[in-house]
């Protein structure tokens, strides 16, 4: 295990809460798709955790987000309740949209959290421009973008990476490469497979990280974002993780076999994270009881909340269309 | 391959392109996940399998390289049928389409044809909020050196690719995302259609109800609804929208002197205003009543089904547009 | 500034920006050449050495970059101008203005507002050809969530620009490229206009002829040509494409009970198909003849100066079209 | 004066005909415009001119060419004929495109020309496309794609370079680098400056070439064929050059110094191979009154067929929206 940050225990089994936390969420929101209290889209992180937890706990409230469409993980990693987090995807009112957003639209204005993106690239430019703004105002903060690594195939990202660079703005770049866009396999889709050697072409400084492995992305987070801070300019950084479940709910995987799956799941950034935290008697037996525990009655209150939820009345369906003043 | 068959929407996309590049070797399909993944509707499974990858292509996630390859391959010699997805994605194409694939035969003195097609999903129902929802098909319709079309039957979904394949322009195909389900009978593998030209898909007296694609189903369910109350509806598909059979259009409303115009896209500038205008421009004398539509109400459509389901035209709405007209209170 | 002031269209685009960056630091200009270069149409020149490069910024060739990065600065704090220098590119940056500047307030439930002003210049008459003679605004006119204006005078091209960016919505600007160096009279320096809300510009009982932008001059002329036939016109200017301002519409119509709509966009699908349908729909009984439009031909917009007018609307035909109302044959 | 290839001296009066004749007719072009005999744009390559007349006499009849609105350059070398070119200019019927696209569309099917593109990069993915054709029918052509160093910067550039690379097709393509995209200077636009450098990012092969000296270009054109020929995927050339008058026709320069355009005139590629030409002994005093003569005959044979031209009636302007058939 990787580990040039220093983190106390603490710090250590709240990565683990974090990352079980988010497992458990989808879990429970698998569940409630089969059950038809979810619908649409539903993507899940299973995974994927590492990523968001370790590269969260590196940004400052001022940090704007921009995130995507299988967003889950980001969302709770950045502290959006899980209460109107539930709500949302249950599309009900109460939700952190109203529940017009539902699973791949969360946007939490309080902790900047921007918005998951539905169409693939379309975030980065939006996390330039709030880079900019956060330069132009004089503001400390920076915008950390999440995206997939099938998004790099689109022009967007192209024209995102220069622009931020050119004008060395304060923008984290976080590539999750989870190797496959729905059925395409990266080496597939991309003629380089090696994405963090892509920056290059920007002149941006880069990192490929072990994205299974939380305390990993941590450190690499927390130097990515100490050199955006310091004001040089855009950063990227590249986490190879794994999707260990269907790209949505229908998904038959005939793209990829069985045993590559197990095999991945086997590296799994919870199990993997737990076994060297018991290994090195960071994690005592009564910890993982009371992590477990907590996650539970959060999801449970979260699941009641949304229950307890009541649509948006129709008569409110052209409101916010237009605005009638820019939020303070 | 010949008598009668019973087969889903889905199906008959897929065996329409089977059929297709099978027949011949100037065709191929591309577009993500196409291939091993089967389709992001399922349309197109096992046809790389049985196919091939050459000819059956998965691409990047690069909607203007891809379609403008597409055109590029067309101008030289291919006929290629690329799918985009969604409608949603293809405006990240539409400088390849508007700019390209619509002007280089006239910009080009005739020089080069673009004889290539572009599939795609459009339309809402399915709970995937604003950026999933589009219904754009009328926006490409505005586009002089385009064919737009949109099979709303089985029969359209298993015939047109053919013709749309056979013609010599760039022909665009918008399959709704809530028909792949829908079952039909063909009357028999090796029928056909005709690209262009609306198609009366139910007759009837007293108001004229056009529409097209995905809304065609519930505009039936309305005209049935309406027939209990003793209104014979005919019901128009228009099946092209570009370039429009208005003289079928005119034909029925000289018959019923009504019009209703029911069209999924957002109600100002869809294309329902256009059939409206040229009912209004060219059988002004005829109609007995103003011409009404119903739309999408105009608002990215929301996540919540039943926040979703207000936005979009139901039958109940287009049986009560008819019957302000037959009826006026 | 107080005072009467003579000055070009190009030149009251100019004060207006120089204006409101100066009186607000949350404004700032980007977009192609918009600083060394003076902009394409020369609209910006001097802009930068004034202000400064950091509030007059150069972009990249990245339309969808740039433009979705005035999405993002708009929804934190900052109120951008973003320039493309022709609708023709901003078919690059749809998805950004479509996706995401129009549904993310909506999409958000009001938790983030977008207040972004993006200029583009539209239309043809400058022998560009078919890549660069598009007029669209009407494609941009469908989306809600979005504002659409068109400044046909000089007075709104100096004006409304404050009015756009004092809204909280993102506001598309179509300045038409044939405008640039008109000439024309503002009150004063300070003076302010509307964003929405049509206005007639010439008042008259026989036919109401209603247009928007770089058709407005024509048709003007149109008017005077009629006037000399005794047919006197009521012209129309719409000013802003989205909301419409169909109030100023019907009161006119309900006064001459004709309608002439005159719009530079693609006949089919334009504009005007919903500006015929909406007075068809709500003053049917008003009118005593159809409505008709005047429009581009449905053609990609050729190089030779004698095809691209043909392809145009022209003031004989606006006055052939209003005549064949007022006095059928 | 690199000269990796051999070329005999009829081959290398050739090349010094192919740019005079460029320039010639351009500044005839630019007389015509301000006599309104021309309209529209009129983008003129001045300076440019080894750029095309190296790149084409590498390619062959069956190679297909993507040209940019910057293009007589290209379309003259690669053959399309003076006189239907000017005819096209006066925006007359027996223009290559009856007059319907100008000097921005320049269309010529019997010598594979698809066309000038207005919209920067608007070309690239169509390139990629012609090629995926000679490759699926087993042909040998590569298909030449022309671009500017703005088109760098487009989203388009970058999903064409990786879609031709992953698929391995015959493209080549070639970066006309005059480090101006109308007023931006290639390093106020580009984190990355050196362009060819970019190819890396798609593990495209390139070169950077002197864009000034019409040899080198066609040597590294030689090569770049070659390997393309060979199966070897796409490749990348840029060559470095210089536009020596202004974007457009209106366009005061404001952008650039005076005597930076004066250095440049210097180490124009004419007079720089016309001086190498000569001190080689290679250019005899008659042969260049002989291209000069030839040359000024062509010219105004070009003009007299624009001339003597016809306007397409009006009645045609919608032949062609829709095409009856495909072109044989
Ligand atoms: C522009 C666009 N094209 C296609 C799609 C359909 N789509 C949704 S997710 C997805 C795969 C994206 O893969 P990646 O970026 O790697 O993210 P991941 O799903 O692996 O997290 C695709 C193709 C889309 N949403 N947007
Ligand atoms: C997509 C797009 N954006 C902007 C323009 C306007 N424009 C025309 S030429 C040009 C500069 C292009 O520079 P470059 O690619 O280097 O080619 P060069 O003119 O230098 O040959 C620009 C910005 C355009 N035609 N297309
Ligand atoms: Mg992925
Ligand atoms: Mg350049």
């Amino acid at each position: 295990m990787s580990a040039r940050v220093r983190l106390d225990r603490r710090q250590l089994l709240a990565l683990l809460k974090g990352m079980k936390r988010i497992r458990a969420f989808e879990a429970k929101c698998a569940e409630l798709y089969q059950a038809q209290k979810i619908r649409g889209f539903l993507h899940l992180y299973d995974g994927e955790e590492a990523v968001s937890v370790g590269v969260m706990q590196a940004l400052a409230p001022e940090d704007a987000v921009v995130a995507t469409y299988r967003e889950h993980g980001q969302a709770l990693a950045r502290g959006i309740p899980m209460n109107v987090l539930m709500a949302e995807m249950y599309g009900v009112r109460e939700g952190c949209c109203r529940g017009r957003g539902g699973s791949m639209h969360i946007f939490d204005r309080e902790r900047r959290f921007c918005g998951g993106n539905a169409i693939v690239g379309g975030g980065l430019p939006l996390a330039v421009g709030l880079a900019l703004a956060a330069r132009m105002q004089g503001r400390s903060g920076l915008a950390a973008c999440f995206f997939g690594e099938g998004a790099v195939e689109e022009g967007e990202f192209h024209e995102s990476l220069n622009l931020a660079a050119l004008w060395r703005l304060p923008v984290l770049f976080v590539c999750e490469n989870n190797r496959y866009a729905m059925g395409m396999a990266l080496e597939r889709a991309e003629s380089e497979t090696d994405i963090h050697a892509k920056a290059a072409a920007y002149r941006i400084a880069s990192e490929a990280v072990d994205g299974m492995d939380v305390v990993a992305v941590a450190a690499a987070a927390l130097r990515a974002v100490e050199a955006v801070r310091a004001g040089e300019g855009p950063r990227f950084l590249e986490c190879r993780t794994y999707r260990l479940r269907a790209h949505s709910m229908f998904d038959a995987q005939a793209y990829r076999p069985k045993e590559e799956v197990e095999a991945w799941r086997g590296k799994g950034p919870i199990v993997r994270f737990q076994k060297w935290l018991d290994g090195n008697g960071l994690l005592h037996p009564s910890d993982l009881a009371a992590i477990e525990a907590e996650i539970d009655g959060e999801i449970e209150l979260a699941v009641a909340f949304a229950e307890a939820g009541t649509p948006e009345p129709v008569e409110e369906l052209e409101r916010f269309v237009l605005m009638e003043e820019v939020p303070a | 391959m010949s008598g009668p068959q019973r087969l889903t929407y889905r199906e008959a996309c897929r065996q329409a392109m089977r059929e297709a590049i099978l027949d011949d070797p100037r065709v191929f399909l591309m577009g993500e996940d196409v291939a091993r993944y089967g389709g992001c509707y399922a349309v197109t499974k096992g046809l790389a399998e049985e196919l091939g990858e050459e000819r059956v292509r998965d691409t990047p996630l690069s909607e203007s390289a891809f379609v403008g390859a597409g055109i590029g391959a067309a101008m030289d010699g291919m006929r290629p049928i690329v799918e985009i997805m969604t409608v949603n994605f293809s405006l990240l194409a539409l400088d390849q389409l508007v700019n390209n694939a619509a002007t280089i035969p006239h910009m080009s003195g005739g020089q080069f044809a673009v004889p290539l097609v572009v599939r795609m999903a459009t339309g809402a129902g399915r709970q995937l909020a604003a950026q999933h929802s589009h219904s754009l098909e009328g926006w490409y319709a505005h586009v002089p050196g385009l064919k737009i079309v949109a099979p709303a039957t089985v029969e359209d979904a298993r015939f047109m690719l053919k013709a749309a394949l056979a013609d010599p322009n760039p022909v665009l195909i918008f399959e709704h995302v809530m028909l792949y389900n829908m079952e039909g009978t063909i009357p028999d593998g090796t029928a056909s259609v005709r690209l262009e030209g609306a198609k009366v898909r139910r007759e009837g007296g007293d108001v004229s109800l056009v529409t097209y694609g995905g809304s065609l189903f519930k505009t039936l369910d309305a005209a049935e609804a309406l027939a209990a109350e003793n209104i014979a509806a005919e019901v128009i598909d228009l099946r092209s929208l570009r370039p429009l059979d208005m003289a079928t259009v005119l034909a029925s409303v000289a018959k019923t002197h009504r019009l209703v115009v029911v069209d999924e896209g957002w109600r100002s500038g869809s294309l329902s205003a256009e059939i409206a205008a040229r009912v209004a421009e060219e059988a002004f004398f005829e109609l007995d009543a103003p011409p009404a539509r119903v739309c999408s109400r105009e608002v990215p459509v929301p996540y919540a089904a039943h926040l979703e389901q207000a936005c979009l035209p139901q039958p109940d709405a287009i049986a009560a547009a008819a019957r302000a007209l037959v009826r006026p209170s």
